[in-house]
């Protein structure tokens, strides 16, 4: 670690000091002059024809300035999928048909909130109720009522992956599981609700300031939807109050600032309220999982075969990546020789299911890490031992997807045996489960059909040694900025306060396509350290020409010092190298340029980073409640740039997918949320939080900026199969459905005992 | 029909007249200009608007501006003198307690109050000083870890 | 929310059919009906208060009877909307009458209360319980209203 | 959206209740508004005129008398909860207290506002009934005094007339060997109760039976109530794990609770049947001590 001298320091975020002392400002603080403030009439209906919408009541209202439908947009449909243009299917301002409740139908732009939603009462629209739908199960029957027109049983997208021959393997199983699981929703949450300013000139030009997770995306969405040029569009990032994957798709504060910004060429400000948030934004897709499992006496898994049916919602949005993903990592992190994956994505009149940390994989960790464990119980063999067994190792092809590189996956199952033998004999109705991960930094698919590289830099050094780095990329308080100037600042060899960042604005950095999918790190690094080393080069050709070194010697630059890489002794210092540098070149400041796109790496990511957690849990068998007792994670990301960065986006994983198993849900009664709201919608708070130790496992990545890959969702996929896996330790019963609520393992507690008694007569 | 208004923010004296229906929050936020103070739900549950009112923590969007009156009124803009941090501000730099950072202002009024009441808190103590605040981003662990470097005082020459 | 329910009686059908179908009879049983009027022989508008702790809705609302099959079935559809734009509600309430043996007549009901907008969306926790009560306020009214008008 | 009021701010208890029988139906009275307020922004409530009682400084003590503890109206959670006489003679408040939500919302909320706010699955009430506490109103025509477990009537109601007040709350001192506990059931610790069960016991001189019991449970009906007979079960007894066990069934029976997003009906009749007993079995053992 010591050959750095930025990498692997703890450092805080660059961002920091604005941070904690209220100075950040997010889009939620933006205020502009002739301001106005816009908000949203959505659908109380799951599924219904618009048949008229008067909007002269809330016109005469004083203080409104706008109020506009689906009738003042172009009538185009978006969605992130742009490749496949029948699966843009959404208009965001519905026209003639609304299919969930929230689905937004008018937009009001007034002097201030409060006047903007007493309009929202003035607009009458008159709907004509359809069946509806919910349950994917139902939808995909015959007869269901059809929600997008055309589309047969409300199938949205099917998917399909497969490798060996599944059906003859399972003939040569000793034993074959077959089970069913459901996974529920769950919301992102993120403390800054959606929100958008947006503000048209005169000169039919759009400035749009948004809590985004990829600024390049909403432009290039903007201009669809607007039928714009981007680069008549900049979307700006200013700090991001979390996005957890539901701030990359043109949503409604967006786009009705937009269209109401474009009448009146008038900065519109909207923001979503919290029950906005919770009913008409994307959330985490539920999915319903068939399973079956074959294996050897000896544990040696031969089969795999899963069914998923998810269910996607009123929209395809990011859900058929999900769908895909899913697929993909149910085979994780395991050597399967045969296996076989089908997915049907179908349509029901709810929110729509979308992208959310982890993306489909927690839900496939959670399945197959719980059927797992009870492979491990049928063949009597120690689930530690079954994921040795059967583990990834690095070099690994997944046969025609992908390939494995790095992979510390056994030294972390090491490690995670040794924690649970330190625990020695727990006490009663305490169980520790154990769960293995795997993820992808950052997806090679390009769905969205951008012609860029996926991730782009710039890099200017400026006549005082100070260098700034202008990146797409888009920081949401995953702390990108902070790691991306440290690639910077290592690679230059220059300080880190020596960096400065801009990024996510498309007026003046180059695109990049975002934070998701975890690809940050790993690509908008290596674009930013690509950038970095072009500068450097330029200052080290001085450099060596200036020193008249033999031509034997290699130059470096460490800490401001640019020297001989031989005889560090001899060098100059890095400040002066720019002056004269600059000067030689015309008095142009150094500048470099670095993108990045995977090639020849399969069809799904440059790199995959691993982990194995243990969560401890303390069941009360008369009443079903479990308390998080300890969640230990061992886990590989390759190099770590910022130790710093990396816990912080461990024990949050842990809050938001301990969450996932132990509490959070979105049940629904006729397409309508219950809990839209933060008092009703359950979250783990500092008392309910578990106990958290990090066991760091020293790997490194080829592909990666100086050997690191991801860290930021991997860490969402393997708790809720920990706790459900801890609670059966505990006391011996199976949740199948997620979350794992203290009343449903109540239920399954009485129903063994029952079995038990039965048995015994 | 609007009313006077008359309170200190971070130490400076207002005096306003506000719609009785204001919010505390909404008057910091948009007529003190104070835009440190998020909001971030609209249940009373998530303790992104918390403020000290007269030392106390309390959710500013769950206080009518009015009964404020008289108060004293600090926000997480008040915590720094100048340039110089506050003590938890530095342990939450130093510790990560922050990521996003759209609670963190309310995260820090709540373990500044706690600690105005009870500068040696237990762990448990520090744990229900901030339940009323939700994280999205860091696990509230780190949370604790800055405020325990406070107490244990890591911090001291800080002030 | 669904409510279902059956109770028998000792009356003839056709008494308990007849009675069923006079006018107003099955708005009446909502709790907190005010003021009801007749449109038509199968339609009523009425308005109906409801106060839930400190709050207190006004429901504008019409009634209709849609399947009409004597003397065994009836099904009405209601439809509301709250003062304020706080939210409309409809409701199905289903009454089925089948003769069994002894002179008995079983009432069997189902109702169901869906409500839209703010009322709620906010409300749940408040608006579930009040209307579950409400349910059983209406089939409680239902039952007694036949039974006091039959003389049981 | 909060709609506009007019917004007054009586600085005594008559200025306050002449507001009241001024302004009746239309208006709300205003203290803590921890819960008011929600319902305000989601434009569920909006009254005209708003009695704001924050500021009654007549209403706001606690004192330690010789019949008992006196709590007024408008004293915060928060009060109650650092209170060192409370805490010395009443513990049971204070862990009562530290369970309700959380610290921003027992700064400002008050215990009054909590009662009259008639939710069946607030803390204060269920601990009240098991301490046998009394209520006191006021109004233009007098006082008016009544035990606790009377005052909730429905979801979300009380017994205040229009133009009442709540002012005071009353404890009676305890019985020599009495302990009262105070659990609540929930999933996020600081977050409503799916069920919350207080117990009160009195033993005997010494023979260990139990003279008096006092079961409250919250959020297991319309309100909180006592159980009345599961307090027989156990009256007068001498406390086996049969009789607890017999208290919890018995108990079950008396609740009335719906099915929510937080439990169904027959989760929580569960969680009663468990938790009576649990909690009696605890203020037994406190109570052997005290």
């Amino acid at each position: 670690m010591s050959e750095y001298s930025v990498i692997g320091k703890r450092v805080h975020n660059v961002d920091g000091t604005e941070k904690v002392t209220g100075s950040a400002k997010y889009t939620f603080d933006v205020v502009m002059p002739n301001m106005l403030y816009g908000k949203i009439l959505r659908s109380p209906y799951p599924h219904a024809n618009i048949l008229k919408i008067d909007t002269r009541r809330a016109k005469r209202l004083v203080g409104v300035k706008a109020v506009v439908t689906g009738k003042d947009t172009l009538g185009r449909k978006q969605g992130i999928w742009r490749r496949f243009p029948e699966l843009c299917d959404e208009e965001i301002l519905c026209r003639a048909k609304v299919r969930y409740i929230g689905d937004a139908v008018a937009a009001v732009a007034a002097i201030d909130e409060d006047t903007a939603e007493e309009a929202l009462d003035l607009i009458d629209v008159e709907y004509e109720p359809l069946p509806a739908v919910f349950d994917p199960m139902d939808a995909i029957k015959e007869g269901a009522p059809q929600i997008h027109e055309g589309v047969e049983l409300n199938i949205n997208i099917n998917r399909h992956i497969e490798w060996g021959d599944v059906d003859e393997a399972f003939e040569k199983c000793d034993h074959i599981r077959e089970d069913k699981f459901k996974c529920s929703s769950q919301a992102h949450v993120c403390m800054e609700t959606h929100d958008a300013v947006a503000s048209f000139g005169h000169n039919g030009k759009l400035e749009a300031w948004t809590s985004s997770q990829s600024s390049y995306y909403i432009q290039r969405l903007y201009a669809d939807m607007l039928d714009m040029n981007e680069s008549d569009i900049r979307v700006h990032n200013r700090h991001t109050g979390g996005g957890f994957g539901s701030k990359f798709e043109l949503d409604s504060a967006q786009f009705c600032a937009a269209i109401l910004s474009q009448k009146l060429c008038r900065p519109v400000k909207i923001v979503l309220t919290r029950e906005e948030e919770f009913t008409a934004t994307k959330r985490r897709t539920p999915m319903y999982y068939f399973l079956k499992l074959g294996a050897k006496k000896d544990g040696t898994m031969l089969a795999k075969e899963v069914r998923v049916i998810t269910e996607g919602g009123a929209y395809t949005a990011m859900g058929a990546t999900a769908l895909y993903l899913t697929g993909f990592f149910s085979s994780f992190p395991y050597k399967y020789p045969n296996y076989r994956y089908d997915g049907y994505r179908v349509y029901t009149n709810t929110a729509t299911t979308s992208a959310m940390r982890g993306f489909g994989a927690p839900q496939s960790t959670f399945v197959g890490e719980s059927q797992l464990d009870m492979m491990a119980d049928d063949l009597g063999i120690d689930p530690v031992e079954l994921r040795r067994k059967n583990g990834m190792t690095p070099n690994y092809e997944v046969p025609g997807q992908a390939f494995i590189q790095s992979c510390g996956l056994h030294q972390c199952l090491d490690k995670i045996e040794e924690h649970i033998k330190k625990q020695g004999k727990l006490p009663p109705n305490h169980g520790i489960g154990v769960s293995a991960y795997g993820f992808m930094s950052g997806g090679i698919f390009n769905w969205f059909n951008t012609p860029y590289a996926f991730s782009a830099a710039l890099v200017r050094i400026n006549i005082d040694g100070k260098v700034d780095v202008y990146t797409g990329a888009c920081d949401m308080g995953q702390g990108s900025n902070t790691t991306l100037s440290m690639i910077c600042a290592e690679e230059l060899g220059v300080r880190l306060e020596d960096v400065r960042i801009f990024s996510g604005d498309t007026g003046i950095c180059p695109p990049d396509l975002g934070a998701w999918g975890s690809r940050q790190t790993l690509m908008s690094g290596n674009a930013v350290k690509r950038a970095a080393a072009e500068c450097k080069q330029q200052l080290i050709e001085f450099a060596a020409a200036k020193m008249g070194a033999n031509i034997v010697y290699d130059l470096d630059i460490k800490d401001r010092w640019v020297h001989l890489v031989d005889r560090p002794e001899r060098g100059v210092s890095y400040f002066d190298i720019v002056k004269e540098t600059i000067r030689g070149k015309d008095g142009v400041a150094i500048m470099g340029r670095g993108h990045y796109t995977p090639h020849r790496k399969g069809m799904i990511s440059p790199a995959y980073s691993f982990g194995v957690q243990a969560a401890e849990v303390e069941v009360d068998p008369e009443t079903g409640r479990y308390k998080l007792v300890n969640v230990t994670t061992a886990h590989e990301s390759g190099t770590v740039i910022n130790p710093l960065g990396i816990e912080g986006q461990l024990e949050g994983a842990i809050m938001m997918a301990g969450g996932y198993g132990f509490c959070e849900d979105q049940p629904m009664d006729e397409g309508k949320i219950l809990n839209p709201s933060i008092a009703d919608y359950k979250l783990i708070r500092s008392l309910d939080m578990p106990e958290t130790d990090i066991l760091e496992i020293d790997t490194y990545e080829p592909e990666g900026p100086f050997g690191a890959k991801e860290a930021g969702e991997g860490l969402t996929n393997p708790t809720a199969g920990a706790i459900g896996n801890a609670v059966y330790k505990a006391v011996g019963v199976r949740i199948y459905d997620l979350p794992i609520t203290p009343e449903k393992v109540l239920k399954a507690l009485k129903e063994k005992e029952k079995q038990t008694k039965k048995a015994k007569k | 029909m609007k009313k006077e208004l008359k309170f200190k923010v971070n130490g400076q004296p207002y005096d306003i007249f506000v719609e009785p229906k204001k919010l505390l929050v909404e008057v910091l936020r948009d007529l003190v200009g104070l835009t440190g103070t998020k909001r971030g739900c609209n249940s009373s549950s998530c303790g992104a608007c918390t403020v000290m009112l007269n030392g106390m923590a309390v959710k500013s969007c769950s206080v009518l501006a009015l009964q404020a009156n008289g108060a004293e009124v600090v926000t997480v803009e008040g915590l720094a003198t100048g340039n110089k941090l506050s003590p938890l501000q530095k342990a939450f730099l130093d510790h990560g307690a922050y990521q996003c950072g759209f609670c963190t202002p309310g995260m820090l009024m709540s373990s500044t109050a706690l600690l105005a009441e009870n500068p040696k808190p237990t762990k448990q103590q520090m744990k229900e000083g901030i339940d009323g605040n939700i994280c999205r981003c860091t696990g509230y662990n780190s949370i604790i870890r800055a405020v325990t470097a406070v107490v244990k005082g890591e911090y001291k020459e800080a002030k | 929310m669904k409510m279902e329910g059956k109770f028998t009686m000792k009356a003839p059908i056709q008494k308990v059919w007849d009675f069923l179908l006079a006018p107003g009879t099955l708005a009446s049983c909502i709790p907190g009906a005010e003021k009801m009027e007749a449109i038509d022989d199968k339609t009523w508008e009425g308005t109906v208060k409801q106060k839930v702790g400190p709050i207190t809705v006004k429901l504008g609302f019409t009634q209709t009877l849609t399947e009409v099959d004597p003397p065994k079935h009836v099904k009405a559809v209601g439809r509301g909307a709250a003062a304020g734009g706080a939210g409309t509600f409809s409701q199905e309430t289903i009454v089925d009458l089948t003769e069994i043996a002894g002179g008995e007549v079983e009432v069997a009901y189902s109702s169901n209360v869906s409500m839209v907008g703010r009322l709620a969306t906010f409300g749940e926790r408040i608006m579930r319980a009040k209307i579950n009560k409400i349910g059983g306020q209406f089939t409680q009214n239902l039952q007694e209203k036949l039974k006091s008008e039959l003389g049981q | 959206m909060i709609k506009d009021f007019e917004h007054f701010a009586p600085k005594t208890l008559k200025e306050a209740l002449a507001l009241l029988a001024k302004y009746g139906d239309d208006c709300k009275v205003i203290c803590g508004g921890q819960s008011l307020l929600i319902l305000m922004r989601q434009g569920l409530v909006a009254p005209k005129y708003m009695v704001d009682i924050k500021g009654i400084s007549e209403l706001n003590y606690i004192k330690d008398e010789k019949d008992g503890l006196k709590i007024g109206a408008t004293t915060t959670h928060r009060a109650i909860e650092k209170s060192p006489v409370i805490k010395k003679k009443y513990p049971v408040l204070v862990e009562m207290e530290t369970r309700l939500a959380s610290i921003q919302t027992r700064n400002w909320g008050t215990i009054g506002g909590n009662i009259c706010h008639g939710d069946p699955a607030g803390d204060p009430v269920p601990v009240l009934i098991a301490l046998n506490a009394t209520l006191t109103v006021a109004g233009a025509k007098g006082k008016r005094s009544m035990p606790v477990e009377n005052f909730s009537l429905d979801y979300f109601e009380v017994d205040l007339k229009d133009g009442e007040l709540l002012t005071e709350i009353q404890i009676p001192v305890p019985p020599p060997r009495t302990s009262t506990v105070y659990t609540k059931f929930n999933i996020i610790e600081s977050d409503l109760a799916t069920v919350s069960v207080a117990a009160s016991v009195t033993l005997g001189s010494g023979d260990g039976v139990c003279q008096n019991v006092r079961i409250a449970l919250g959020a297991a009906a319309p309100m909180a109530i006592r159980a009345k007979k599961a307090e027989k079960v156990l009256k007068g007894k001498k406390i086996t794990e049969a009789l607890l066990s017999e208290a919890g069934e018995v108990a079950a029976t008396e609740t009335e609770p719906i099915s929510d997003i937080a439990a169904s009906e027959e989760y929580r009749r569960e969680l009663v049947k468990v938790l009576v007993p649990r909690m009696t079995k605890e203020a037994l053992a406190r109570a052997k001590k005290a």
